[in-house]
């Protein structure tokens, strides 16, 4: 049997697969619980303990994010992890060993970017102090409203972008190094890993932990919550830059 | 019958699922097929999402003055946001994974296409021997 | 509250925690780290799993003040300490049996990458096995999948990397329909924690709810699932990915990243839709259908195979349709010969991986039969794990495989039906065929001139000189593998009495 | 028996004894003479053949087997020796070395393995079913012990002796006889023929009569299918004797038919029948081995082999031909010359036996096969002295005393116990009376 | 200290064996000592266990609950183990000659010798998984003897081997599980399976012992599970003669007698349709392996043939479940042993002195081998069964096994043994018949360069004659040591 007919003989195979596969699942969706019902089974007393107990033992009004960094932390811990991990991945797999001279970097950054292009930068002078501050804006509330750690730090790494594309790698490299990123982010999934496993390990043994909600609707208010979205945007920022940097040209210069 | 228009999302999301299953498999182009991926991602988010959302409720976001007095009926789950939010962190991650083993690949062996690349492999098996 | 219960989440935190902190340490310091860490966790988990055995009964852990169901929750057992225990373990010798390699294998600004990835490995391994969260589950299935590819990858060559893209997208498929699955289970429950969905499910079953949702989720899991653990014939990527990976990386690939997923599957149909559901189900058909063609067909790949580490891949792909055979008996024993299964075959290709790194070593870097010839005598270490994974596979008393042959066939002779009759046949041929691949091996490692222009006392004292040369992490790694090797065929009754334990704690 | 002595004793039942009794005597004499004669008269012939000393040691261990034979007292001492005597006796087939003879004395020993292993059988029933092996008149099988396995009993009797027979030439275990006999030496045919298929009518006597015991088989299935084996047998050696050009093949044909007659007594079952039997067992091998050493004697002198070759030869070498012709007249058993007693005895006795049927065509077999006889060894001696017109003259001339003293021997025996037959008729008339 | 003294008996040889090729001897001298040393050790050792502890029990080590690595000297093994550790030194001493030219020599004594100690490991299993331990090493150390010349047809050889042994002892182990989880007991005793038995279970026992006879009767080349021994003739004539008519298949027909008297019990089995199965097996193979060995030209696979029908004459005879049917197999068993290694040993004699292999090119070898011919004789006449050698005596008391019996299926074996004694004669005389009697046109001067083989290779030979003959006339003493079985197996008599 030929390649093309093998491929052919694949493609139809996977093409009925995959029809059945949907009718399956259509024919699974139609008994699911309807849409929107308050009747449906997932709206249980956990959505009801979230949104009423949460606001006042966090502190956090937004009952998501509440949700996420305090009754279900392990898993935005694992959360963070995963974008760890898949940084450190897209480093081992990008990341140019061996000294690669400084002018090739340049010269490999020329050819992604029109660096110091006028109306880029000026344009972005102007737009990068606003997203960034958009950014930490969104990370500060994420305890009052929509937003948080994950959004914010979404919203930074964009801003370091800009910068990064508006003025090339060097300028940028000026206040974010390679060594830099590694501490911060460090640091950050650090305290994230250590504060939480201390809040776990005081929560499960019974403990009293030191953590208070504050009086809800401040900023500083909702225990570790703040902290903890100031470092899952520091994480997230940092990592989204870091993958970027790697796609584009290999690894930081310094 | 009744129930038909508000379902459709689900019905959708299940569509999707299937159209993005079928482009990773069917797909030889890498990229892609990393397209697929996302577009299975995001059904099983639009059937989270979807699933959080009850008749007539808000997002689940107190305001200070409520506080002692929620009444949970008036807001929708937060739990699928929840989901959904970590749903997306992963997808991210892995696709940014899957796009820096394309770029690899790419250097390697100067293709996209999978079957290309297995077959180069076996052929350097060959001489191997 | 005892302390050993909070063994589980520190030990989890504890990894993550170094794992974070290698990367701004020197390679050096990430190294010896990344090795007190995990040897750390082993320790710990023996002291969680020794309290088991000395009564503690079996416990959640809530992360947080709050438990279920409203926040995140480990729980462990008598399995789960096992489980742990074991993927610590080898996971620690399997970096200590392919240090060399390593050193070789991995550029020097990787190093910390590579550590950071193997400690986030074992911690995604020890959250599977801990978990009781379906959501955290998928989320460390997630970090499982990216570091276990990163591993692969670390060694970069055409292969890994197309056989890590490989992977990725099965696995990715796989994540997707488990992703969905518990998007069906939550929607139909309401909850994301295993015993309280159990309960849900249970009360679906009766009242006769939902059943089709229920069904596909199920299915879809149990596919999902094993699409991960390279079920045949999900599993082509396999081979490419171990030929040229890193000695460890392979070994804890094929020792313990496919059997965490497995473990994962086993609580998912044991822990979430329970013991009296699960058997009911077409699903067990089906992955007991493609375990016996997986132990057949990689079988007879590895018969044909020339390269060592393919062979030894392939053989995982044998090894673990044997795991899938027994789960998909459908019968407490069947699950209890796959957790056999899973324990022995983690130490012995683990050790096997290690040991042909060494062979390799001794055959000037060469995978291929033709070049290892005599290389079992060049190095006795591997000479020697060669023969203790070749009793073992064959089934010889003693040794690992003998009792997960034992506990496979007495399962299987207990189930009615087709199921009986194909699976011993199958158990049969795969027997066969491993037996003589993997004597294949020996005789071509062990052949080699035996006269020389040395007399034959000569050559031996040169060979012991060279082995004083051979690293010393090695040979530690090589005889504790086969130590741990003996310790699972010797006292296979402990261990079969542990399993069927923790699987009583399951329920 | 009497003066039984235990050579070995393997187990308790399983002893190797040695014993006399008349019949064992009587073969004991008859095959001694046959071979002391054949013996002088291989003196001669062996000029005709290499490896002469081999040829000798076989020929005597042959008869040490063939006279442990006929002295053996229980069924394994007999199987013992009989299976001895077919390896041993193999040799004498296969002397001339050619392909053909060897192929001859593999097919000779194979039959004869294959009866003895048949009669080997019977042993093990016997072992079980019996109360011994020793050879007991009237047989040994233990009544109690057969009730309700009669017919197991009666199968295991039919096989093992027709395994003996195939020794015996019985149909239709016959087939290695004309093969064997033509390639070996004249003496060794002389004997194979002439006393070693005797041996095998020994060991269905000592099976008939005292194993089985007459009682169990007379009248019985098997009785009948052991008379038709051997009427067909008869019947069609003489047949097969008739068409044969070659004359030592004739004559292993004749020898076929020959030994039926006397199995047909033995299978008779009584007194006068067996008495015929053992007449024509002893008759037929002073004529059979007189016939033989004459045919031999015909290949030293002259090299041929065939009977169209010897028209007139009969002129060059009269001695030989005038007993190639009193051997001839007294195997058809014309009076006064043995074998007209005998056969008139087998006749009489399977007539009084009364079995329907066969008591009469038994005779009408005899009868039509003594005919055949007559056609198929007449013609030789008429050829023989009367060539017919315009034959060329044939070459030929007559042997040295060596070959011609036992051939006239032979044949003075033959007429001489054809007219005074009264002794040995006394003697074996006892020694069939003590089989009942 | 029995218990122990077992284990040295099986130890000394393997460990023995395992330090060969470390030790690597250049000198063959020196080899000879320190093998034959050990090998006659052994031997001693053994003989005097075999003489002075009877009944001796000793667990070696608890595997789980159920399963434990036990040894135990019974009247059933010791016959097994008096077998094999009579022939070993003798085909030991032959080995050294016919090895003599061979090379890895020290890697040949090496395996050649566990195998002995694992052989005994066999003999002196307390229960079927440590039966079944030992049966497996026995194929893993024995598997580098039939590979040993490298030959390709050896490898393949080799391959063929081990799949089928493989594969029969998956199956056997197969059915060990079976027993094991329907409360039967693997250990070797008189009761059989005990309570394990109820009617319910019959169908399912009956189905295990199927598997096991299958599986076991893989070494014991049942038809149609024959295969390798045949192709397994390519090893050298040592590990043939002694490993392939003796130690490997005895074993595998040792084990269907543990396993018809020990595990199940004869009681079980008795008049039990899969001891019509197996008795019908038994009876095909017997004909079925003297034909081919009848059509076979090559002189070791003729033997090997001859192998495959005597081995189920044995495996007949213990499957009757009868007292009688287990003394006379333990007796044929012993008898072949004897007579088959003489028979494999003329071969190799002649091989290693003409490089002849086929029985047509043997003519005229009586007189240029005039002892090996002489041997190969009375061997040959003692396996068709003729009195007063041993094979007679042997096949004689199976007969009347199969006799008293007295069912369907035991005729048909008495049918089968009859016609394969007739087929014995034809593939064994024929050779005898060409090598004394070569025939017209055979040239003298093309075998003076074929010689005797020196003492090393006569001297087994003539003692296995001699036994052949002493044992045949003078049984009783083996007899009585066979009957000691009975007493074990058959309780009530």
């Amino acid at each position: 049997m030929n390649k093309e007919k093998r491929d052919r003989i694949y493609a139809i195979l996977c093409t009925i697969l995959t029809i059945v596969f949907i009718g399956i699942m259509l024919f699974m969706a139609t008994g699911l619980p309807h849409l929107g019902l308050a009747t449906n089974p997932d709206i249980n007393e956990v959505p009801e303990f979230y949104v009423e107990e949460g606001p006042e033992e966090t502190g956090a009004l937004n009952a998501v994010t509440a949700m996420i960094l305090h009754y279900r932390a392990f898993d935005t811990l694992g959360e963070s992890c995963v974008l760890f991990v898949a940084a450190i991945s897209v480093f081992i797999l990008l990341r140019i060993d061996g000294e690669a001279s400084n002018e090739t970097v340049v010269a490999i950054d020329r050819r992604y970017e029109p660096v110091n292009d006028p109306i880029l930068s000026k344009t972005f002078l102007i737009l990068v102090p606003a997203v960034f501050m958009f950014g930490i804006y969104i990370t500060m509330n994420g305890h009052l409203s929509p937003g948080g750690g994950f959004s914010g730090g979404a919203i930074l790494a964009a801003g370091f972008l800009l910068y990064l594309n508006a003025y090339g790698l060097e300028n940028t490299e000026r206040f974010l190094t390679s060594k830099l990123y590694r501490r911060v982010t460090a640091l950050a999934l650090c305290f994230y890993a250590a504060a939480k496993g201390y809040t776990f390990y005081m929560g499960a043994n019974g403990l009293e932990s030191f953590e208070s909600a504050g009086i809800p609707g401040r900023i500083l208010s909702a225990g570790l919550i703040l902290p903890l979205n100031i470092c899952v945007a520091i994480v997230v920022s940092m990592t989204i830059y870091s993958m970027y940097i790697m796609i584009r040209k290999g690894g930081f210069n310094k | 019958m009744t129930y038909f228009f508000a379902d459709l999302p689900e019905y959708a999301a299940m569509i999707l699922f299937g159209i993005g299953l079928s482009i990773l498999m069917l797909a030889k182009n890498l990229v892609k097929k990393i397209i697929g991926l996302n577009i299975m991602d995001t059904s099983v988010f639009l059937f989270l999402a979807a699933k959080g959302y009850v008749e007539g409720t808000v997002a689940p976001i107190v305001t200070a003055e409520e506080l002692g007095r929620i009444d949970s009926a008036l807001y929708s789950n937060p739990v699928p946001a929840g989901l959904v939010l970590t749903g997306i962190v992963v997808s991210v991650s892995v696709t940014a994974v899957l796009l820096s083993l394309v770029v690899r690949l790419n250097e390697e062996f100067h293709t996209l296409d999978i079957d290309e690349i297995i077959h180069i492999l076996r052929k350097r098996d060959r001489e191997d021997l | 509250m005892n302390f050993v219960q909070n063994i589980p989440a520190l030990s989890i935190l504890l990894l993550m925690f170094c794992g974070i902190v290698c990367l701004v340490l020197p390679a050096r310091w990430a190294r010896h780290l990344a090795d007190c860490a995990i040897a750390l966790v082993c320790a710990a988990s023996v002291v969680l799993w020794v309290a088991f055995l000395r009564g503690q009964e079996v416990f959640t852990y809530s992360m947080g003040e709050i438990g279920a169901p409203f926040g995140n929750e480990l729980r462990a057992g008598m399995l789960e300490a096992a489980a742990a225990t074991l993927f610590s373990a080898v996971t620690l010798l399997s970096i200590l049996g392919g240090r060399a390699h390593l050193r070789a294998d991995i550029g020097k600004k990787k190093v910390n990458l590579y550590y950071i990835s193997v400690l986030f490995l074992l911690c995604s391994m020890l959250a599977l096995v801990y978990t009781n969260d379906l959501f955290t589950a998928y989320v460390f299935v997630e970090i499982n999948t990216i570091t276990a590819c990163g591993i692969v990858m670390s060694k970069e060559d055409g292969y890994t990397l197309a056989a890590s893209m490989r992977y990725f997208i099965m696995s990715l498929i796989g994540s997707g329909l488990f992703l969905i699955a518990v998007s069906i289970l939550y929607a139909l429950t309401g909850h994301l924690l295993m015993s309280n969905i159990q309960e849900e499910v249970a009360a679906l079953y009766a009242s006769g709810q939902y059943r089709a949702p229920l069904q596909v989720s199920i299915a879809l899991m149990g596919v999902g699932l094993s699409l991960k653990s390279a079920l045949w014939p999900f599993s082509s990527w396999l081979p490419d990915a171990h030929s040229s990976a890193s000695a460890s990386s392979s070994a804890m690939l094929s020792g313990l990243v496919l059997k965490s997923f497995i473990f994962l599957l086993v609580k998912v149909f044991y822990r979430v839709v329970g013991v009296t559901i699960i058997p009911t189900h077409a699903i067990l058909d089906l992955l007991l259908v493609f375990g016996i063609l997986g132990m057949i067909m990689g079988s007879v790949n590895a018969l044909f195979e020339r390269d060592i580490k393919r062979m030894l891949a392939y053989s995982s792909i044998g090894q673990i349709g044997y795991i899938f055979c027994g789960i998909g008996l459908g019968t407490i024993a069947g699950v209890a010969a796959a957790m056999v299964q899973i324990a022995v075959h983690a130490c012995t290709k683990a050790m096997l991986f290690c040991a042909a790194g060494g062979l390799m070593d001794a055959s000037g870097g060469s995978k291929k039969f033709k070049d290892l010839e005599g290389a079992g005598r060049r190095d006795t270490y591997a000479g020697v794990a060669f023969i203790v994974g070749t009793l073992s596979m064959i089934g010889i008393p003693f040794f690992g495989g003998f009792i997960t042959k034992l506990s496979l066939v007495t399962a299987a002779v207990e189930v009615g039906g087709w199921r009986n009759t194909l699976s011993i046949l199958a158990i049969i041929v795969s027997t066969i065929l491993t037996a003589i691949y993997y004597i294949n091996v020996l005789a071509i490692i062990f052949r080699g001139a035996e006269t020389g222009p040395t007399t034959a006392r000569e050559k031996l004292r040169e060979q012991w000189k060279k082995q004083m040369r051979l690293d010393t992490e090695y040979e530690l790694a090589i005889v504790l593998f086969i130590l741990l090797n003996l310790a699972i065929g010797l006292q296979s009754d402990r261990l079969m009495d542990v399993i069927r334990t923790g699987l009583a704690m399951f329920g | 028996m009497t003066n039984v002595y235990t050579l070995l004793k393997i187990t308790d039942k399983l002893t190797l004894q040695f014993g006399s009794d008349p019949t064992g005597r009587f073969f004991l004499c008859l095959v001694t003479i046959m071979w002391i004669l054949v013996g002088i008269y291989a003196q001669k012939y062996k000029e005709h053949q290499k490896h002469n000393a081999r040829f000798f040691t076989f020929y005597i261990l042959t008869w040490v087997m063939l006279a442990s034979l006929t002295m053996a007292a229980n069924y394994l001492t007999m199987y013992l020796c009989f299976e001895f005597m077919t390896l041993l006796s193999m040799p004498l087939v296969l002397h001339n070395g050619t392909p053909e003879s060897i192929a001859a004395a593999k097919k000779y020993l194979f039959y004869s393995i294959f009866g003895a292993t048949l009669g080997l059988m019977g042993m093990f029933f016997v072992n079980t079913y019996g109360t011994t092996l020793a050879f007991t008149a009237g047989g040994v099988l233990d009544p109690a012990k057969i009730a309700g396995h009669e017919t197991l009993i009666l199968w295991v009797a039919f096989l093992s002796i027709a395994g003996f027979g195939a020794k015996a030439g019985l149909f239709p275990l016959h087939a290695w006889l004309p093969t064997a006999h033509p390639v070996a030496p004249a003496p060794a045919s002389a004997v194979l023929s002439g006393c070693i298929t005797k041996a095998g009518v020994l060991c269905i006597i000592r099976l008939v009569y005292q194993i089985y015991g007459v009682q169990l088989l007379r009248g019985t299935w098997v009785q009948m299918a052991l008379i038709i084996l051997a009427l067909i047998t008869v019947f069609m050696g003489s047949m097969m004797a008739f068409g044969e050009d070659l004359m030592k093949k004739r004559f292993a044909f004749s020898t076929v038919s020959q030994v039926s007659y006397v199995l047909l007594g033995v299978f008779t079952m009584n007194e006068t029948a067996l008495l015929g039997a053992l007449l024509h067992a002893a008759y037929h091998s002073i004529i059979k081995d007189g016939l033989f050493l004459c045919a031999g004697t015909i290949i030293f002198w002259t090299h041929k082999e065939h009977v169209s070759e010897m028209k007139g030869l009969g002129r060059k070498m009269p001695v030989t031909f005038g007993s190639l012709a009193i051997f001839s007249l007294g195997l058809v058993g014309i009076p006064p010359f043995a074998g007209f007693l005998s056969k008139w005895y087998l006749a009489s006795g399977s007539l009084s036996e009364g079995l329907p049927v066969l008591s009469w065509l038994a005779p009408a077999i005899l009868l039509l096969s003594a005919l055949l006889t007559a056609g198929y060894l007449f013609p030789i001696c008429i050829h023989g002295f009367f060539p017919a017109e315009g034959e060329p003259e044939a070459e030929g001339k007559e042997g040295s005393a060596l070959m011609l003293v036992p051939i006239l021997i032979l044949a003075a025996a033959t007429v001489l116990i054809g007219i005074f037959a009264s002794p040995l008729k006394d003697a074996l008339q006892a020694a069939a009376a003590t089989m009942f | 200290m029995n218990g122990i003294a077992i284990l040295i008996v099986i130890m000394l040889p393997i460990l023995g064996g395992a330090l060969l090729p470390l030790l690597d001897f250049d000198a063959r001298k020196a080899r000879m000592y320190y093998v034959m040393a050990i090998v006659l050790a052994t031997s001693v050792l053994c003989l005097s266990l075999i003489s002075g502890s009877e009944g001796t029990q000793f667990v070696l080590y608890h595997l789980t609950s159920t399963i434990d690595i036990a040894f135990r000297i019974d009247r059933f093994g010791s016959v097994f183990a008096l077998l094999v550790s009579v022939l070993w030194p003798l085909s030991t001493l032959y080995a050294f000659e016919y090895m003599s030219h061979s090379h890895k020599r020290n890697r040949f004594f090496g395996f050649f010798t566990m195998s002995f100690g694992i052989t005994l490991g066999v003999a002196f299993s307390g229960n079927l998984i440590t039966m079944y331990l030992f049966y497996e090493l026995l194929t893993l150390s024995t598997l580098p003897l039939i590979t040993h010349d490298g030959s390709r047809e050896a490898k393949v050889a080799g391959v063929k081997y081990l799949v089928y042994s493989i594969a029969g002892a998956t199956a056997a182990f197969i059915g060990m599980i079976a027993v094991l989880t329907r409360g039967g007991s693997l250990e070797f005793n008189v009761i059989g399976l005990g309570s394990a038995v109820t009617e319910a279970n019959r169908n399912f026992l009956d189905a295990a012992f199927l598997f096991m006879f299958f599986g076991f009767g893989v070494k014991a080349a049942l038809f149609p599970l024959h295969g390798w021994l045949p192709t397994a003739g390519v090893a050298p004539t040592p590990v043939t003669a002694l490993l392939h008519a003796v130690a490997v298949v005895k074993s595998g027909v040792f084990a269907i007698g543990r396993v018809v008297y020990y595990t199940y019990d004869a009681g079980y089995l008795a008049g039990s349709i899969v001891q019509k199965v197996a008795l019908w097996f038994a009876a095909f193979t017997i004909v079925y392996g003297t034909v081919m060995a009848w059509k076979e030209l090559h002189f070791k696979k003729r033997l090997a043939y001859s192998t495959v029908s005597n081995l189920s004459y044995i495996l007949f005879a213990f499957l009757l479940a009868t007292p009688q049917g287990l003394t006379a197999g333990l007796l044929h068993m012993i008898f072949h042993g004897l007579m088959k290694i003489a028979l494999f040993f003329v071969a190799g004699a002649v091989m290693h002195q003409s490089g002849k292999t086929y029985v047509t090119e043997l003519g005229g070898f009586a007189k240029a081998m005039p002892i090996s011919f002489g041997v190969f004789t009375i061997a040959s006449v003692a396996l068709i069964g003729v009195p007063p050698l041993c094979g007679f005596l042997s096949k004689y008391a199976i007969a009347v096994a199969a006799v008293d019996e007295g069912s369907v299926s035991g005729y048909l074996g008495i049918a089968a043994l009859l016609i394969s004694a007739v087929f014995t004669s034809m593939y064994l005389l024929t050779i005898v018949v060409k090598a004394y009697f070569p025939g017209e046109g055979f040239d003298p001067a093309s075998l003076k360069d074929v010689k005797e083989a020196n003492w090393y290779m006569t001297l087994p030979l003539i003692a296995l004659a001699v036994l052949m003959i002493v044992l045949g006339c003078l049984p009783g003493g083996l007899t009585q040591f066979i009957a000691g079985t009975l007493a074990d197996a058959f309780p009530g008599l």
